[in-house]
């Protein structure tokens, strides 16, 4: 085995765990904006698409780069542009919550 | 200076970048941080850019601003007019681009330095296209059906899930064939081809409703297409980033299926929903049906109701109208509150971000596990174009499709008044007992009209005392 | 052959045994799921270990199979024999010896490779062995402390801040020498003793019952080493494991310094609970006091009884006597429940495991933010040997050293008991105003003592007509 | 930057993060087990003694690294050990739990 792909593999299996582990984490109220935002966030595959539109190898690399780049930027922008668009919305009630917690007696905890 | 660049300040870069992106998902775990995490990822996002821009490989740059500039001129509308009804699509078409960008980057490696490639870097390059090239289709066709331009019924028809597994096969095949050799060039745009097909094909043939878990598996594609282009260039942020993608399109379809208690075979093969479009037909037996009039008398009249939203509130662009009656109830001392099951609508968290939108507080939702409990000592229940989620075949009756997932127990509140505009079925394409349960009134209509129709009402109602919400 | 094991299986093994340990620490995140954890550790660690075997560089095995053996003789009895009461030793031995290995591997390496060594490898090396050895010596002291071994109060003297500074810093400058020159060895030694001296110094100057948080302290430097190791031999198993046991030690100490509410360097540098064995002057003032049999009367016609345990019932090894309580209450009829202060004891989860040790259903124990709320409806709380953490001072004396310390609010409840043998403080050396309310009676002796006459007078008492629990 | 040292960044920040995401979770009624579990899991520096107590290269590698392979094997034997006795003592209460959960009304979920 390379050492280039043994490496590969211990990243991809600690990343895969990280994600299992923050992603359960994430509450279903938030299911939606979680699709848009790793959407936006797997678009860094144009740092991939950078070099092959940059480097000018041969035409056809740098057409096909550059393509790569124009699709990465649109999820990009529109991703975290529409992701925060959602967040913004959640807000919570003025007026105190009525959750169990709050009614239950609190204790003279100063 | 340049060599520093690229063998030290790049990698910590990137390193940098992998770590904000780890925090912005973990961010988004509460309503409250969630916006801290999307900039963090933007940052992350940004460091990233920039230090591979000082890449000394990148020697040109005319033809990157064009297509960073023209990317930006298509991800502005789509990220600032897309209506929040419209996201499933919108996701949709992002798996296209991502999925797309990454089989474009794999074929130009493999042109440029395909032959030098041992067979771990072949099959990774190899995944990498056919995983980006059918679900760039793939995606296409599902933001098609959700957009209503490619027609939702799945298209069915015998032997198809031998002719998919077939095409797939020869798709791989391939690809092996190319670890083998790598100078049988030939080969590699029918592998891009088939996939194409391939994309079209799985997709085609699904219903519409099952679009949401469908997404989410191309997501999880996408990010496993992403990180395989990690291995291919050896890129540990790729891997990273399609890492994270990856698992999360796989828990959340993971979650749907779960919700909806189908299997994943059962969502890719079974054809599921193809009944959904036509619908059960209308049904003969009684029901007792309201009209609004009576509705706001009835809820007025109540101590506690508990709103049940499901895609017909969606469909009929209703959340602003039940925010409004929402908001009527709680000012006349009524105690409201919202029941949402983690599969209402048609898009896990759709009915969170719709009536987010609609300016409900979203401690004022609560989930199944919360508010099951609580329907016993609920007086009314108010459903609003939902049907599956609260079907009670899902627990009585073993031999519906939708037996055994776990559903909104409105059944068991002293009385439901049910909004949509017919007897037709839901997505399932079951018929519901519950509308014919002696308790349940039925208030035909368009969500959106009715609900308003509810609310001019209430107006008109006298004020009551109020009683303590 | 040899070069495939070498190449492929080993580095997979790795793989295979770094997730073994992640999914090993994911399951401890429940009872139920936890043994199954440590089983995937187990068998990852097994795997790693075989695996290394087939290592083409080990040519010999007599010292290995000498080590292995007689590591095994000692490790079953630490394993199995030590009593739960010295698990807080236990533990500090272990990172002894971890941190021991670490240090020692460092050493061979520096010397048999240390001349090659870019900076980077270099200063994770002077990090490993410093860390590792100056861990070696103060767990060992810590251990010391913790066994009465070496005196628990902390050795304190002016300046002795900066002296401690100055060693420690005089170790980092000499590592900083050999990375700028390699050869400079005759250093090396001089590190591994300047090493050893800061780990005594360090440990020597804190307070016994500080110990719990230096043990985790310990941990996340022996973490460290062992992950610089990782680096110097470029080992990624290592490091994984490196990481995973630093970031618990780090965690669980911050855990303890935000129960205490105290810093860090308060911990290290503060020489708190210089005062504890001392412990505050015997108080004059009056205080209300009462024997086992009427103890037995008051809690007996109680309806909710909370107990307590602190500190002292380790002291005295009453869980048993306190179990034997709980059951004769519950049989009763009385409703009894266990609040458990995240640091009452000498280490965290002290007394869960006592009290899982006498057989008390962990669902019967609730932490501080369940039980607070409930005290108000609790008729007695009986206090078996905690000090601190029911101590009022912490909510309402700004003066008081454990000021903002999250405490159990025992002084909302109708009435409260208290067991200890005397008048004393506990390890923050404050006094108690709650010995002193009118609603507060005390119950004088050993808690193990006490505690078991209570039992029996308990079981004199004639049996009352059961109300509900 | 050697690439050597660049992959161990990678492993060291992400398993790191991994960490901290693991063991928040592990409630603080097992924080002992916890305690004692990680100390044998990080005695798995015994694979690199092993190494120095096998390679016969120098005497006193040899000797440092045998002490290291023992010092590592106690850990792991009384590690697991201990964590498993523990681990063994934590039962629920065989009568039925009374959460605040179960007290409250089910509905008639079948
Ligand atoms: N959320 C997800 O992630 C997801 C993913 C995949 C599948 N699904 C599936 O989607 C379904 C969701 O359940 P659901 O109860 O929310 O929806 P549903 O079961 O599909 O029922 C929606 C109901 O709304 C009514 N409706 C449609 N348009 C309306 C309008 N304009 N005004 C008023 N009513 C209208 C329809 O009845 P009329 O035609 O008579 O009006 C229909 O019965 C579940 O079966 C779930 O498994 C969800
Ligand atoms: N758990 C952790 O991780 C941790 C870590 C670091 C520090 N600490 C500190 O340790 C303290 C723990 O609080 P705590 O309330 O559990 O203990 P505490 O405040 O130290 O008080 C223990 C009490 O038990 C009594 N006692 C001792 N031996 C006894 C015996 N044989 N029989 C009956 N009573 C006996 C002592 O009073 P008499 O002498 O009068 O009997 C003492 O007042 C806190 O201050 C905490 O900050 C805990």
């Amino acid at each position: 085995m390379s050492d280039a792909l043994e490496i590969s593999l211990y990243i991809f299996v600690l990343s895969s765990f990280l994600g299992y582990a923050v992603i359960t984490r994430v509450p279903g109220l938030l299911h939606t904006p979680l699709m848009s935002l790793t959407n936006a966030l797997s678009a860094i595959s144009i740092v991939a698409s950078l070099i092959f539109a940059g480097a000018g190898e041969a035409t056809y690399a740098t057409i096909l780069g550059a393509i790569a780049v124009f699709a990465s930027t649109t999820n990009i922008v529109s991703g975290f542009l529409i992701t925060d668009r959602m967040l913004k919305m959640f807000r919570r009630r003025e007026r105190p919550a009525d959750k169990p917690t709050d009614t239950a007696p609190k204790g003279v905890s100063a | 200076m340049s060599d520093f660049m690229n063998d030290t300040m790049i990698p910590l870069a990137y390193l940098f970048a992998g770590s904000c992106f780890v925090l912005s998902l973990k961010w988004l775990s509460h309503p409250t941080t969630a916006r801290r995490g999307v900039r963090t990822g933007e940052i992350g996002m940004l460091v990233a850019v920039v230090a591979t821009l000082f890449d000394f490989r990148i020697i040109e740059f005319q033809w990157i601003l064009v297509a960073i500039v023209a990317g930006s001129l298509v991800g502005l509308p789509l990220g600032l007019l897309v209506p929040m009804t419209a996201v499933p699509q919108r996701t949709a078409l992002s798996h296209a681009f991502g999925a797309l960008a990454a089989g474009l980057v794999g074929t130009a490696e493999f042109y440029l330095s395909g032959q030098g490639a041992d067979a771990s870097t072949m099959i990774a390059l190899g995944l990498e296209v056919v995983l980006g090239f059918l679900t760039f289709t793939g995606s296409l066709v599902a933001a098609g059906k959700l957009q209503g331009i490619v027609r939702d019924r799945p298209w069915v028809y015998r032997g198809q899930n031998i002719v998919n597994l077939s095409i797939l096969a020869s798709a791989l095949v391939m690809v092996g064939l190319l670890v083998y050799d790598a100078s049988l060039t030939f080969l590699f745009p029918i592998i891009i081809g088939v996939s194409l097909v391939f994309g079209v094909m799985l997709v085609i043939r699904i219903g519409g409703a099952d679009m949401p878990t469908v997404i989410s598996l191309l997501n999880s594609y996408a990010g496993l297409s992403a990180a395989m282009m990690g291995f291919v260039l050896n890129n540990k942020l790729l891997i990273i980033a399609g890492a994270l993608d990856g698992s999360s399109g796989l828990i959340l379809s993971i979650i749907m299926c779960k919700a909806m208690n189908r299997s994943f075979t059962n969502v890719l093969f079974g054809g599921f929903g193809a009944e959904d479009t036509t619908g059960g037909a209308i049904e003969q037996r009684p029901v007792r049906s309201v009209d609004p009039e009576e509705t706001a008398f009835l809820i007025d009249a109540a101590r506690t109701v508990v709103i049940v939203p499901g895609y017909g509130m969606a469909a009929a662009q209703a959340q602003h109208k039940v925010r409004e009656l929402a908001d009527a109830l709680l000012k006349r001392g009524v105690d409201v509150k919202f029941a949402i099951h983690p599969v209402a609508g048609r898009m896990p968290g759709h009915m969170n971000v719709l009536l987010a939108e609609a300016n409900v507080p979203y401690d004022q939702l609560h989930d199944l596990e919360a508010i099951n409990p609580e329907f016993p000592q609920t007086d009314i229940v108010l459903v609003i174009g939902a049907n599956d989620v609260v079907n009670p075949a899902a627990r009585t009756d073993t031999a519906s499709p939708i037996y055994g997932m776990p559903i909104l127990d409105v059944d068991t509140s002293a009385s439901i008044i049910v909004v949509k505009r017919s007897m037709r079925s839901g997505f399932a394409g079951v018929d519901n007992e519950l509308f014919y349960l002696q308790k349940t009134q039925m208030l035909f209509g368009d969500a959106k009209t009715v609900i308003g129709g509810v609310v001019d009402e209430l107006s008109k109602l006298p004020a009551r005392e109020v009683a303590a919400a």
